[in-house]
């Protein structure tokens, strides 16, 4: 029986299109209801010092993810060593590879499907602005992951070694115990 | 292919033209030790033929020479597990033209047939999947055409 | 002696029990940043959207393996009892208690040897 | 397993469809396989793919050989160096250019490398999808051990654009060739501790020993080719077959097993790995001194028109680069064949009429990586 694929995501999502229509998907963003100051620098400074990353390997940066979180570079110093294979349970999402036209709807069903507080780390030259894949008129990749996601983290390389995909971790924790502010 | 497997190759067929021409390849230049043309509608008996004698399907892939002579020039490649034997079978279609699958026959034809027909538009008769491979289900182009994505006309 | 001293207890520790069932639920909706995105509410199945239903008739096997497991669930329930009585009392340091135990467990235990004849841990 | 007929006679509301789709820790990449179940036992199986399809055909078209050279190692990201001086090799075919003797020597040697370091990292995913964490920390503590010696000559730990038209750019020192030969002692010692943890485990070998059989027809008919054709009895090697390069100057011999089943797929890779120490070590002990690169080596170059079709054993079967030429410095088109893509087809055969957890055993076994088969 030829199984009908049932991945219709109405809108396949074009570079141009993709813009427009984050804003229009990001229906509400907002502050906690109940916030202090005090609460708050508590726990973003637990929150920091406990990410648990997505495993989401697209492609090649996955084996720099997998090495980074293996013995000889190990993630669980900084406590980030946890992967959650459910988006509902993790906290950060490392872009770790190309992202392909195809799989654009399913990044920007699995960002929505994760809890907030939540953070996304680019990682490679692929997630930052199509790397190695992009030439004008190019058919087949989104060109950076910022144009489906707000990222927080942008790592360079082709593919990063370990210690950068550290390097950026640490960037991060340092930019979740600064705070954020949310507009009102 | 020995001389006289080359021979019961060519009488099994029966009809001579379905082999239009079987030359020695150079394989130290190109890689194929037999090169074979066929017409479009012989490749269900020809691939029969070449798993009865043991042959697997190495490659099937298209080449878009609408160009210089206003054909796909489809490319099989046939080859053998005991010994080295790599055979070449090119099949000139027009651009309407559709060509019969063997993917009943040769199994891994079934996925080159849908990427080739994906990438390419040449239509596969009596092939049960011919939907999209690789690019998402309603894209409406063909990449690997020659006028498609050129980077001179980049918007 | 308050007559009520073992109830209020155990209306405390029903309290606090309680108490920690639904902070840690209430409290993350407080004063976590909130976030609704299109597909926030949709079942998360590998990041695409699920095919057909998910109440379907299923196989007798699912349902048998878990009567037997609530079967040895209560049997574990009762074992709780036991431990605050167990070797103290009239038969201290004998192998009585031990071997009553080893009873109530075994005769339990027929019922697996009774399912495993009939078939339920086949699971094709 | 007795195979159930009566699938087609379930009503509509038996049959449930499960998406193992494209982000799930043990699709080694993104893969998605589209289930219908019934209960636990898979009735059909459909791979969706593409979701890792980068278009490398398509960037073949529009750039000159010379620019095409850090596509190819990013294929497959496991055999990088494998497929990049396969692309070398497949050019200097068809310019007919002389590749020095040593450059031939590092090129086995980091070949094969490359290989141990493929299967290293298999072998801990393999055992991470069975469950089992450590052999994960082990292989990669072995496997970084090979990323930095190739990291020494090439510069990069996994991408490598080692090779060029005619030999390779690094030279390989009198360091280099030690910390392998100290690498292969140590990683020898590793095997009898690897069989120890792993093999002789009862959950393993229950889960492996006649799970997700590939019979020699079936393996044929699909253009199974690697490690699963020859755990199904076809020794088909790629480097005996047609011995490219000097590979024909190491006496190895070829794993295969007969069974084609998970644990036969799971031992010819650890013997192959043997394998490769092995010729690692001849290569180490007879490579000669000399130039790594052709006296002149040619800069800027046209290829006459003709094509050429040049096949390497990459760590997951066949892998083969059919380059057709017009006459510019441009490829008219390159298309690789790669092993994966035909591996994987044949799991719609092999997954039907199986159990949900015993296809994260077999997809484990068949050693897939994702953007080879999207290309």
């Amino acid at each position: 029986m030829g199984l009908k694929d049932h991945d219709k995501d109405p809108q396949i999502l074009q570079p141009n299109l993709v813009k427009a229509d984050s804003e229009q998907r990001l229906m509400e963003e907002a502050a906690p209801y109940v916030s202090f100051h005090l609460l708050d620098d508590l726990l973003n400074r637990a929150r920091a010092n406990s990410l648990w990353p997505l495993t989401f390997g697209l492609a090649c940066c996955a084996i720099e993810m997998m090495a980074a979180g293996a013995s000889k570079y190990d993630l669980d110093r900084f406590g980030a060593g946890v992967f959650r294979p459910s988006a509902r349970q993790a906290d950060v999402m490392i872009f770790a590879g190309t992202i392909s036209r195809k799989i654009a709807p399913v990044i920007r069903a699995l960002w929505d499907q994760m809890p907030s507080p939540k953070w996304a780390i680019a990682m490679g030259g692929c997630t930052i602005d199509g790397g190695p894949f992009k030439y004008p008129n190019q058919y087949a990749i989104v060109e950076g992951a910022d144009k489906l996601i707000p990222v927080d983290v942008y790592i360079p390389g082709c593919p990063p070694r370990p210690e950068a995909l550290i390097n950026g971790i640490l960037k991060l924790q340092e930019k979740i115990k600064a705070g954020r502010r949310f507009e009102a | 292919m020995s001389r006289e497997d080359i021979t019961l190759l060519k009488e099994s067929l029966g009809k001579e033209e379905l082999l239009r021409t079987l030359d020695d390849g150079e394989y130290a230049k190109t890689g194929f030790n037999y090169r074979s043309q066929a017409t479009h509608d012989a490749i269900p008996a020809i691939a029969q033929i070449y798993l009865d004698r043991g042959y697997f399907l190495e490659m099937l892939t298209c080449l878009d020479r609408l160009a210089d002579d206003e054909i796909f020039r489809l490319v099989y490649a046939f080859n053998r597990f005991d010994r080295c034997e790599r055979h070449a079978l090119d099949i000139d279609l027009k651009p309407t033209q559709a060509v019969a699958t063997i993917s009943q026959i040769h199994r891994s034809a079934n996925w080159f047939e849908r990427e080739v027909c994906e990438m390419f538009g040449v239509h596969f008769d009596g092939h049960q999947n011919l939907k999209r491979l690789l690019l998402p289900e309603d894209t409406d182009f063909h990449p690997l055409l020659k006028d498609f994505g050129r980077i001179e006309d980049a918007p | 002696m308050d007559p009520f001293s073992d109830f209020k207890l155990l209306g405390g520790f029903l309290v606090l029990g309680g108490l920690i069932a639904i902070i840690p639920v209430v409290v993350p909706l407080l004063i976590a940043p909130r976030f609704r995105g299109l597909k926030t509410t949709d079942t998360y199945e590998c990041g695409v959207d699920t095919i057909g239903p998910s109440w379907i008739r299923f196989s007798v096997a699912f349902y048998l393996f878990a009567l037997i497991f609530v079967a040895f669930e209560v049997d574990v329930l009762y074992l709780f009892p036991v431990t605050l009585v167990y070797g103290t009392g009239q038969f201290a340091g004998g192998w009585r208690d031990f071997i009553e135990v080893g009873i109530f467990i075994s005769i339990l235990s027929l019922a697996i040897v009774f399912a495993w004849r009939k078939g339920v841990f086949e699971w094709d | 397993m007795k195979p159930r007929k009566d699938a087609a006679a379930l009503l509509d509301g038996e049959t449930y469809f499960l998406n193992m789709g494209p982000q799930h820790p043990s699709m080694h990449g993104v893969l998605r396989l589209l289930l219908r179940l019934s209960g636990e036992r898979i009735l059909e199986c459909e791979p969706v793919i593409g979701y890792a399809h980068r278009a490398h055909e398509k960037m073949a078209e529009n750039r000159n050989y010379q620019m095409f050279l850090p596509n190819t190692s990013r294929v497959d990201y496991l055999g990088g160096m494998i497929y990049n001086l396969a692309y070398c090799q497949a050019i200097e075919k068809m310019l007919e250019i002389e590749v020095p003797e040593r450059a031939e020597y590092i090129r086995v040697i980091v070949s094969e490398l490359n290989r141990i370091s493929s299967h290293l990292l298999w072998f801990g995913t393999f055992l991470l999808d069975l469950g089992g964490i450590t052999p994960f920390l082990y292989t990669f503590d072995d496997r970084e051990e090979i990323l930095n010696i190739l990291d020494r000559v090439t510069g990069s730990r996994l991408t490598y654009s080692y090779g060029r038209f005619g030999g390779v750019t690094q030279d390989v020192d009198q360091e280099f060739l030690s910390m392998s030969t100290a690498f292969i002692k140590r990683l020898r010692t590793h095997f009898s501790e690897y069989h120890k943890l792993v093999t002789g485990n009862v959950i393993f070998q229950g889960r492996c020993r006649g799970v997700g059989v590939i019979s020699p027809d079936m393996a044929r008919t699909y253009g199974v080719t690697g490690p699963c054709l020859r755990a199904s009895g076809i020794p088909y090697d790629i480097r005996k077959a047609e011995p490219y390069g000097i590979y024909d100057r190491f006496d190895f011999d070829v794993a295969t097993r007969n069974e084609g089943d998970n644990f036969a797929r799971y031992e010819v890779r650890l013997d192959e790995m043997e394998q490769s120490c092995r010729i690692i070590e001849q290569a180490i002990a007879n490579i000669p001194e000399g130039p790594i690169m052709p006296a002149k080596p040619k800069k800027r170059f046209k290829i006459p028109a003709g094509e050429c079709y040049f096949a390497v054993e990459s760590p997951r079967g066949l892998m083969g680069y059919y380059i057709v030429a017009d006459g510019s410095d441009i490829p008219s088109r390159i298309k690789l064949r790669t092993p994966s893509f035909s591996n994987l087809s044949s799991m719609v055969e092999v997954l039907a009429d199986t159990m949900v957890a015993d296809t994260i055993a077999i997809l484990g076994s068949i050693d897939l990586i994702l953007p080879e088969v999207d290309r």
